[in-house]
């Protein structure tokens, strides 16, 4: 095909057909995708959720639950295998961060036992306070199966059981903040 | 406080090793070489052939247009040659060479030492005898005097200033020639006034040279309207924009000269030719210098013929020493240095020095620190350590504009630089280029 | 004229015509510096020609030049071309935002308000004209 | 088909046009697309952005190559001819073939032959050193020996010899850029044309001083004696201030003065017998001879060869 | 004469100061704050002083050796001026393997890549200290507690610096009239018994430092002055407004790098600018940022910070800070 | 005042070249002169925000009512190309002599990526109108921060004796890493 | 040119990273680990490949004044793609909550409409050159990138993190400043420096 002169015409042609043809086909993956897409996004709340209580089949993200705390919002997601409620994953803030807020996901088995830590969000140091995610170190792991109500939720230098991160106290004191918060919610109304 | 200018500047050691010697005649040679060009502007032509006698005083070499100054022969003698002749420039350059003959003068050079203190010539008739006396600045720079002695249209000077700060360490010829000639200065001083038609003279002395402030303070009394200042000792204080800076806080604008902040800057020793010139017709044939050093055995005052080898000079001195390292026509700090002692004395060699071996040299360079040392020194303030790595990476336009042609080449910043970085050398070669930039744009 | 108060930039000299000479000046774009420029084409070099009133009398056709602008005018071109037309949106997107103007209504206007800004500038486009003179200077 | 592809598609269609508008009006008043030539020009040049063409560079040049109508006074000396055709065939045009030069110092005051009489200390300059007086030794006018000429050169063309004190010219690297017969204060360097197998005579002296003197300070100064000029059968050999000068355009390599010179003055290279020592021999040997006193040797012998 | 004479473009006589001098008056300034830490820190602060000026000497001469193949001038002792003040710097109770990183990075990435002494636009010293507090966080804030002349080296009792114990005080909600009790007195504050960087916790041996260095005219009151106040104008402003949030202004300076920075770091010639003026602009710039950050970010400390950014802004300070040139306003007096 | 912190963050604590990694290309290409830096910052802080408001309204008002925010790619960047251009169009119509100092003083803008980052970066952040806008001049406002701060060291390491190796883009990029170092130092001023 | 080098040059000689400085953003941007890096810039190579293609294909039939528009929207279009496509199948976080590679990209992604080498490529090569050594072209200049990409996040998760492709060979933490944003300037300065010096080398 030869080359097109440059008329005004030719040129409003070709880029109507060149536009018509990417929109098109734009359509057709998006329309293709939008599935995945909305799987793998309700995947990624629902991963979070999977991993800190124990197998569950209903629908969490259903059943949420708002709890409006210190101008922040905790969800409550309760996971139920059948009608039997597994556990309440809880996801919980603090303000105390080194860095800035810390969102965790919290997973408890209904008699308030700590299940599993996730951490959603931090800005803490890296190489310091980030050693609270489970991937940088082990901190975390010392939560598992404690329950808060014989488990002071404070670093030993306040007094409490919780090892503190090597040098990074003040990033362990706002987990554990983010911790009790959870908790208190969860026993204020948590459990249903 | 005592005045002085106010930016930069240095103090280095003094060395002032003649500072109370008398100035003593030096015998005449027995042959001179007079070069050509010994002032700033064009060189001078030759009146004279091979072979022909002249009289001491005679003009051998005229002067070629307004910028430049007439040549006489300090001897009598015979004209042996007009040949290329090895000079302060560095560079052979065209002199008349003379033997010496006896001791005729031409009749007109009173050569009585009697002072003659009054005189009533009017403005033209000075100039013209100073313009044929062919006198230059003696203070170094050699800018024919007749030509900054006529004021441009449209300008007024208010001051003279008369140079007698004598900055440059171990220099003293200034210094004793204001002592044993300070009236005939101060002559010469109420003649330039005349010239330039103002009522107030200043002589600025730095400090070190108390007795010789004490003598002209004393004698100008006679003198009205000359005043003499003391200063603080600070190189560069004896450069013109300083001193004007120093004594009448005036700065002269960058590319300006003197006469634009209504001033006229003579050294001591111009005024003195310029009595003599004017009092006893005696044109520019001789000069004071001083001869100095570590080593030399006698420093001295010398007054000089014009043309008289630096050889016969030094062995006045006590001949030169076994440690020579190096020798300098001029200051330690603006003096050039020489490697043949055949070259004669010129109207602006103002003394030489000999330098020892081990201060001869230059110490290793080090990378620029970026002290501020060199910027913290330089009285036009300027960015030297800027200037020296503009003018390596030959970026002309930016040197330009950081104004390297302000730089007085007062060579403070070399002085000062901790890294021993040849500062000077690079910022002169810059000027060179940026000079040769800024003509070719004309 | 001192070369720290100015800009240049190299030309070709196009036509000259009683007195006002038409230079070409290449205007690089960003990746001016870029030697891969070759390889890329986005919106690549781009010719801009420039008139200038001055004495002909030394100028050739197809000569190069430095076309010299005074650096305060540079400035003054940025402040009318870039500055003052972004200021203009900004102040009246405030100005609209504070008295509780709908988002879609403010922002139109406001860079709608460019059109009359730039119809400003056409007016007084002579009198810009007077003010932005350049030099020319040939290039040994 | 969802509504969303039809909304994808609709405004997708009505940007589209709504830019083609624009950009129509942008291709029709800007775009200038370089011409082309330009690019292909450039890239048969040297990318040595060295301005030996007297542009500011490579690019510079192709664009006047590419502009002007004829390759008058437009060449580049280190691509030389070859380049210069091959641009002439991108451009359909003819190419002005022109002598290949190379540069030849016209000093061969080593140190052996031309004393130290002072010695210098300042910045390490040839053009500081040049400006404060005529040099560390008795002759004015030869090389100072600081290299600014080496620092200029962007071809690895040349190198101080540590021996000799003096600029050696690597004739296959040397592109008669021209950058060093600028950068010599003493103006030393000299574009001459390149003769067969590089073979060239010329004077390796600036020296003007009258002949006594001159050769006082150097022992292969140019006297000025003319004996040269005299021979030469060709008329090639001019004398000026006590200098003669062999003009390589008239100079037919017959070798005729190179015996006559009394200080061997005029050097001769790359005539056989023997071959040129290469330059790490010379190193090689004590120390003492240079490549210059090589040349001299070399120039001696072959005279020597001539005769018999 | 028996040797040629000597030719040379004029000034032929030069002033005495040279740097090897300079340097070594710095390193001379600096033995008495290093005498006070090695008698509160014991073993550690010799070691990691020598650590780290050998490794900032040996990567030199490497580099310049070997990699550059240029002439060696580590004698200069620049190297050394730069490993001590990286020393200085750093908690004494470093691993000898973080310090020679921290040598590698001050010499290798802050110096040597710009072409060695005199070219490097950011201080080398802090360059290394920077890259190692945010590498080793740890490491770099556990400083031991002061404890006399046989604190361990690596086995030292870890505290907080003064510093710290604010900013965490503060992240936790105390006021500073509490906090203060925990805080060393202003005289422990003054003669360096408290926890810190191993050369800036001895407020008095580095003013003799600076006293020395003035004297000896090694460097000008611009710099340290300047910054020092407008730290203290700052924070002293801020003290006013609340004084239960805001330490006063002297434990600002005494505390954390102020000093140190101030009199040995924002000086150095190579990063700072050429004239007075654009030295009080550069060092009030410092004395800001160090507040900025100290108050309101996350870093206790600032210095360190806050002279690499003004050394950033350096070249711009002397490109438009010029000296007055002579000449420049023409006045009629 | 959190317009403040929105400036602040962006100009300091997450400078888009330094920390933020776009229009490192002009960045590393034009930042060799004082001069053109602060040209380019002013020109940019213009096309940026009034690219940004151009996008703004197309993703609100057109884009997220039709239910296709997946076209924000195609549609953002030939809208800003268009943009750019039609302000030089425009410019040259209405006032030559202001357009031809331009040209000398400025070199072109073209769409890169800060203006195309900052404009998604203005929607993803869900910022209304205003603070887009803010956002929008605080980018420009970093970038040129950045750009000037650095051609000044460029500037005067042009004088200095950079290793042969490091000339060029290797020391442009350590220069930007240690400057990027020392910007870290304003962590956390804006939580 | 032959098929082989046009596929070839793309890696060392005509490196679109370390030779011709281009899409320096991503380059830094993505690199914290080997396999972000990786990710981009197989991203970029889809983009590249397909785009290239594409022009090829329709280029003889664009009027020259219309040509930059299309090709943006080709581009464009491709790009948006690659989006849709990464957002649907690599979204899914980490096993210890690491976010998805979809998330780390993050704005890199759109961005790759504005990478000089993909309309610098479409502009150079594929408008002018035949379907498959445009393509070959694409794909060569693409893994080109991606081979940059890869070994600068490998520098910097080795020096970084003590691992490569998230593999750990130390305990605990590396340099941490090569995995923040002044590590890569810094890693990718001294990468080109040697890359420099290599290049001399083999020439
Ligand atoms: C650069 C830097 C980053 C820091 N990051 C954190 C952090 O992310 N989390 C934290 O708890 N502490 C962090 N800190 C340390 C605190 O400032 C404080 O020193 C520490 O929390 C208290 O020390 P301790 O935990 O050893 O008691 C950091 C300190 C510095 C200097
Ligand atoms: C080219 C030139 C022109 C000068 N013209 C004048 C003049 O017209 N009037 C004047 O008073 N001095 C004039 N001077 C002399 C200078 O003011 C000055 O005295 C001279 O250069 C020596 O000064 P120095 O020793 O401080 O360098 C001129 C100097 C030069 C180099
Ligand atoms: C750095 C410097 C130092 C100078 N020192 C002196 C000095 O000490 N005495 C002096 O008479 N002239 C000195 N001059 C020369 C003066 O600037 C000026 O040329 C001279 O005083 C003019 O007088 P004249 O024309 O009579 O020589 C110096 C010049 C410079 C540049
Ligand atoms: C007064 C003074 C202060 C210095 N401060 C430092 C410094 O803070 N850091 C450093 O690495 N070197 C310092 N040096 C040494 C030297 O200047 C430094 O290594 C250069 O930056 C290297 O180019 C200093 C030197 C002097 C004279
Ligand atoms: S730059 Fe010139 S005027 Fe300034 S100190 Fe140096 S020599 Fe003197
Ligand atoms: S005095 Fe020397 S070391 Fe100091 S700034 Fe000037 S040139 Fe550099
Ligand atoms: S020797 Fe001279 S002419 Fe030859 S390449 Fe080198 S600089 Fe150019
Ligand atoms: S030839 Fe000229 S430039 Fe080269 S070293 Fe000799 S004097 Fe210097
Ligand atoms: S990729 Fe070039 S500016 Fe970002």
């Amino acid at each position: 095909m030869a080359k097109k002169e440059s008329t005004f015409l030719n040129m409003l042609v070709t880029l109507l057909l060149v536009t018509l043809a990417s929109s098109a086909a734009l359509g057709y993956i998006y329309e293709f995708t939008k599935g995945p897409i909305a799987i793998a996004k309700s995947a990624k709340k629902n991963m979070a959720i999977h991993k800190v209580v124990p197998e569950f089949t209903n629908l969490p993200g259903e059943e949420v639950k708002k709890v409006v705390a210190d101008n922040d919002t905790l969800y409550l997601y309760p996971a139920k295998n059948g009608d039997q409620l597994v556990g309440v994953a809880v996801e919980t803030f603090t303000n105390k961060g080194f860095g800035g807020p810390i969102r965790l996901m919290v997973g408890f088995l209904p008699d308030g036992t700590i299940n599993d830590i996730a951490v959603l969000e931090h800005k803490e140091t890296p190489g310091l306070g980030d050693k609270m995610q489970k991937s940088k170190s082990n901190f975390s792991l010392q939560f598992e199966g404690k329950n808060p109500d014989n488990f002071k939720l404070s670093v030993k230098k306040d007094g409490g059981d919780v090892d503190a991160i090597t040098a990074s106290t003040i990033s362990s004191r706002a987990f554990c903040d983010a911790v009790q918060r959870a908790y208190t919610v969860f026993k204020e109304g948590g459990i249903q | 406080m005592l005045k002085t200018f106010a930016k930069g500047g240095i103090h280095p050691p003094e060395n002032k090793l003649s500072a109370h010697v008398t100035i003593l005649d030096l015998p005449v040679p027995k042959t001179v070489s007079i070069p050509l060009s010994q002032h700033l502007g064009v060189p001078a032509v030759p009146v004279v052939d091979k072979g022909d006698a002249v009289k001491a005083g005679q003009l051998i070499a005229k002067s070629e247009g307004f910028v430049s100054s007439n040549i006489h022969s300090p001897v009598s003698g015979k004209v042996v040659k007009i040949d290329k002749v090895p000079d302060t420039s560095g560079y052979k350059k065209n002199a008349i060479v003379i033997e010496v003959e006896g001791d005729e003068w031409i009749e007109t050079v009173d050569r009585n030492g009697d002072l003659i203190n009054t005189f009533d010539y009017s403005r033209e008739e000075i100039l013209k005898k100073i313009l044929e006396a062919g006198i230059v600045g003696m203070g170094g720079a050699t800018f024919p005097s007749h030509v900054k002695l006529t004021i441009p249209r449209g300008k007024k000077a208010n001051y003279l200033i008369i140079n007698g700060v004598e900055c440059e360490p171990y220099l003293t010829a200034d210094h004793a020639l204001m002592m044993q000639k300070g009236e005939e200065i101060l002559v010469g001083t109420m003649i330039l006034k005349k010239v330039l038609d103002v009522d107030k003279a200043l002589i600025g002395i730095e400090r070190n040279k108390p007795d010789a402030i004490e003598h002209l303070t004393r004698l100008s009394e006679k003198y009205p309207g000359i005043e003499v200042y003391p200063l603080q000792e600070k190189y560069p204080q004896g450069g013109e924009k300083q001193l004007i800076k120093a004594l009448i806080n005036r700065e002269v604008p960058s590319g300006g000269l003197p006469i634009d902040v209504g001033t006229v800057v003579h050294n001591v020793g111009t005024a003195f030719a310029v009595y003599e010139a004017v009092q006893k017709n005696k044109p520019l044939i001789e000069r004071v210098l001083t001869v100095t050093g570590k080593s030399i055995s006698k420093p001295s005052n010398f007054r000089v013929k014009i043309g008289t080898p630096i050889s016969d000079v030094i062995e006045a001195a006590g001949g030169l020493p076994e440690d020579t390292g190096k020798i300098i026509s001029g200051g330690p700090m603006m003096g050039k240095a020489i490697n043949d002692l055949s070259v004669p004395v010129t109207k602006g060699s103002s003394g030489i020095l000999i330098l020892p071996e081990p201060e001869a040299k230059r110490k290793k360079i080090d990378p620029c620190i970026r002290c501020s040392r060199c910027i913290n020194v330089c009285p036009m303030g300027l960015e030297p350590y800027l200037l020296m790595s503009l003018s390596q990476k030959n970026l002309f336009e930016r040197l330009e504009n950081e104004k390297v042609m302000d730089c007085i080449e007062c060579g403070s910043c070399s002085y000062t630089c901790p890294s021993n970085r040849p500062l000077l050398d690079y910022i002169r070669l810059g000027k060179v280029n940026v000079g040769k930039i800024i003509r070719s744009r004309k | 004229m001192n070369a720290s108060d100015c800009y240049e930039q190299q030309g070709l000299i196009e036509d000259i015509n009683e007195g006002l000479i038409t230079v070409n000046v290449k205007n690089t774009s960003l990746c001016a510096d870029c030697h891969a420029k070759g390889a890329c084409g986005f919106f690549d070099i781009q010719k801009k020609s420039i008139q200038i009133f001055q004495s002909s009398a030394n100028f050739k056709v197809g000569e190069k030049v430095n076309v010299i602008l005074k650096k305060s005018l540079g400035i003054k071109a940025l402040f009318l071309g870039y500055i003052m037309p972004f200021l203009v949106v900004l102040v009246v997107l405030i100005v609209l935002s504070i008295l509780h103007a709908s988002e879609l209504f403010a922002g139109l206007v406001s860079l709608s308000l460019l059109i009359p800004y730039y119809v400003a500038l056409y007016i007084f486009r002579n009198k810009i004209k007077k003010s932005f003179t350049f030099t020319l200077r040939k290039i040994e | 088909m969802s509504s969303v592809v039809l909304f994808t598609i609709v405004s997708l269609s009505v940007l589209g046009v709504l830019s083609a508008i624009i950009l129509f009006f942008v291709a029709q008043k800007f775009k200038v697309f370089e011409d082309p030539r330009i690019d292909q020009v450039e890239e048969n040049l040297p990318a040595a952005n060295c301005g030996g063409c007297g542009f500011a560079g490579c690019r510079n040049f192709a664009e006047a190559l590419v502009k002007s109508e004829s390759f008058d006074g437009l060449y580049c000396p280190v691509g030389g001819n070859e380049t210069m055709e091959k641009v002439a065939q991108i451009l359909g045009r003819e190419a002005v073939a022109q002598d290949p030069k190379v540069a030849v110092l016209r000093c061969n005051g080593a140190c052996d032959f031309r004393p130290k009489t002072n010695q210098y200390d300042g910045a390490s300059s040839c053009a500081i050193e040049s400006a404060l007086y005529g040099g560390d030794t008795g002759c004015q006018y030869g090389c100072l020996g600081l290299g600014d000429c080496v620092d200029v050169c962007n071809f690895d063309a040349l190198h101080m010899d540590p021996v000799t004190g003096l600029p050696v010219v690597n004739d296959t690297n040397c592109t008669a850029c021209g950058a060093c017969v600028d950068a010599c204060p003493k103006d030393l360097f000299e574009l001459r044309k390149r003769a067969k197998k590089d073979r060239k005579i010329y004077v390796a002296c600036r020296n003007e001083d009258k002949g006594g003197i001159a050769r006082k300070n150097c022992e292969v100064a140019c006297t000025g004696c003319t004996k040269c000029f005299k021979v030469c059968p060709y008329e090639a050999i001019t004398m000026n201030n006590n200098l003669a000068f062999i003009d390589a355009d008239k100079c037919k390599l017959c070798r005729k003065c190179v015996p006559e010179c009394p200080t061997n003055a005029i050097i001769e290279i790359g005539f056989p017998p023997p071959k040129i020592k290469e330059p790490a021999d010379v190193e090689a040997t004590d120390g003492k001879t240079g490549p210059a006193e090589t040349i001299m040797k070399e120039s001696k012998e072959s005279i020597n060869n001539k005769e018999e | 004469m028996s040797k040629l004479i000597t030719i040379s473009p004029s000034p032929h006589v030069f002033g005495s100061q040279s740097v090897g001098r300079l340097m070594y008056g710095v390193i001379l300034a600096l033995v008495p704050a290093l005498l006070v830490s090695v008698f509160f820190y014991g073993m550690g602060a010799i070691i990691v002083t020598l650590l780290s000026i050998g490794f900032c000497v040996l990567f030199e001469f490497l580099i310049q050796k070997f990699i550059l193949k240029t002439e060696v001038r580590i004698s200069d002792g620049s190297a050394m001026v730069t490993g001590l003040l990286l020393a200085f710097n750093v908690p004494s109770n470093l691993p000898w393997w973080i310090i020679m990183i921290g040598a590698l990075i001050a010499i290798g990435v802050g110096k040597m890549t710009f072409g060695g002494l005199g070219n490097n636009p950011f201080n080398p010293a802090l360059v290394g200290r920077v890259f190692l507090l945010i590498s080793f966080p740890v490491q770099m804030t556990s400083y031991p507690v002061p404890g006399g002349l046989n604190t361990g080296y690596v086995d030292a009792v870890t505290g907080a610096t003064p510093l710290g114990i604010i900013k965490e005080g503060l992240k936790s909600g105390l006021s500073i009239s509490d906090l203060m009790k925990e805080v060393p007195g202003y005289l422990d504050l003054f003669i360096g018994k408290m926890g810190g960087s191993l050369g800036e916790i001895a407020a008095a041996a580095l003013i003799l430092g600076f006293l020395f260095m003035l004297f000896r005219k090694i460097i000008t009151w611009h710099i340290p002055v300047t910054m020092v106040g407008t730290i203290a104008l700052f924070t002293g402003i801020l003290w006013l407004i609340n004084p239960d949030k805001n330490a006063d202004p002297l434990f600002h300076v005494l505390t954390g790098g102020v000093l140190l920075g101030a009199i040995f770091m924002a000086t150095d010639y190579v990063t700072s600018p050429m004239t007075p003026k654009g030295m009080i602009i550069y060092s009030i710039g410092i004395g800001a940022i160090t507040v900025i950050i100290r108050v309101f970010g996350s870093y206790p400390e600032g210095v360190s910070f806050a002279i690499l950014i003004m050394n950033g802004f350096v070249p711009l300070i002397n490109r438009y800070i010029k000296p007055k040139r002579f000449g420049e306003e023409v006045k009629h007096g | 005042m959190e317009y403040v912190l929105i400036i602040i963050s962006a100009v300091f604590v997450n400078n888009i070249v330094l920390t933020q990694f776009l229009g490192i290309c002009p960045f590393i290409g034009v930042s060799n002169k004082v001069d053109t830096a602060f040209g380019m910052a002013g020109a940019v802080t213009f096309v940026m925000v009034i690219a940004t408001m151009v996008t703004y309204i197309l993703q609100h008002y057109v884009l997220l009512p039709l239910g296709i925010p997946f076209m924000q790619t195609v549609t953002f960047i030939l809208v800003i190309a268009a943009l750019v251009q039609l302000v030089e169009i425009i410019l040259k119509k209405v006032s030559p002599a202001l357009y031809q100092a331009l040209g000398i003083f400025l070199p072109l803008i073209t769409t890169n990526c800060t203006i195309l980052g900052v404009a998604i970066l203005a929607v993803q952040k869900d910022f209304n109108l205003i603070e887009s806008v803010v956002f929008a001049i605080s980018n420009a406002l970093g970038f040129g921060l950045a750009l000037i701060t650095f051609s000044g060291i460029r500037e005067q390491l042009d004088l200095a004796d950079i290793p042969k190796s490091m000339k060029g883009v290797p020391i442009a990029f350590i220069i930007a890493g240690l400057l990027a170092m020392a910007f870290m130092g304003f962590a956390g001023i804006v939580k | 040119m032959s098929n082989l080098k046009n596929f070839a040059k793309g890696f060392v000689k005509e490196n679109p990273v370390f030779v011709l400085f281009l899409g320096l953003c991503p380059t830094l941007g993505t690199t914290s680990s080997a396999l972000n890096g990786l990710g981009m810039g197989l991203a970029t190579t889809f983009v590249l490949a397909m785009s290239n293609l594409v022009i090829s294909l329709v280029a003889s039939v664009i009027p020259d004044k219309v040509r930059i528009p299309s090709f943006i929207v080709i581009i464009a279009s491709f790009v948006t793609i690659v989006d849709l496509l990464m957002s649907a199948y690599t979204n899914t976080p980490g096993p210890n909550g690491e976010p998805s590679l979809y998330d780390q990209l993050g704005i890199f992604i759109p961005l790759i409409v504005v990478n000089c080498i993909v309309l610098g490529r479409a502009e150079a090569f594929a408008s002018k050159n035949s379907v498959f050594s445009s393509l070959l072209d694409g794909l060569g200049m693409g893994l080109g990138f991606a081979f940059a990409l890869t070994l600068l996040g490998s520098v910097r998760e080795i020096l970084g993190s003590g691992s490569v492709f998230g593999f750990k060979f130390i305990q605990g933490d590396g340099i941490l400043m090569f995995v923040s944003p002044p590590g890569a300037f810094l890693a990718l300065g001294f990468l080109i420096m040697l890359m420099n010096k290599w290049k001399q080398k083999i020439v």
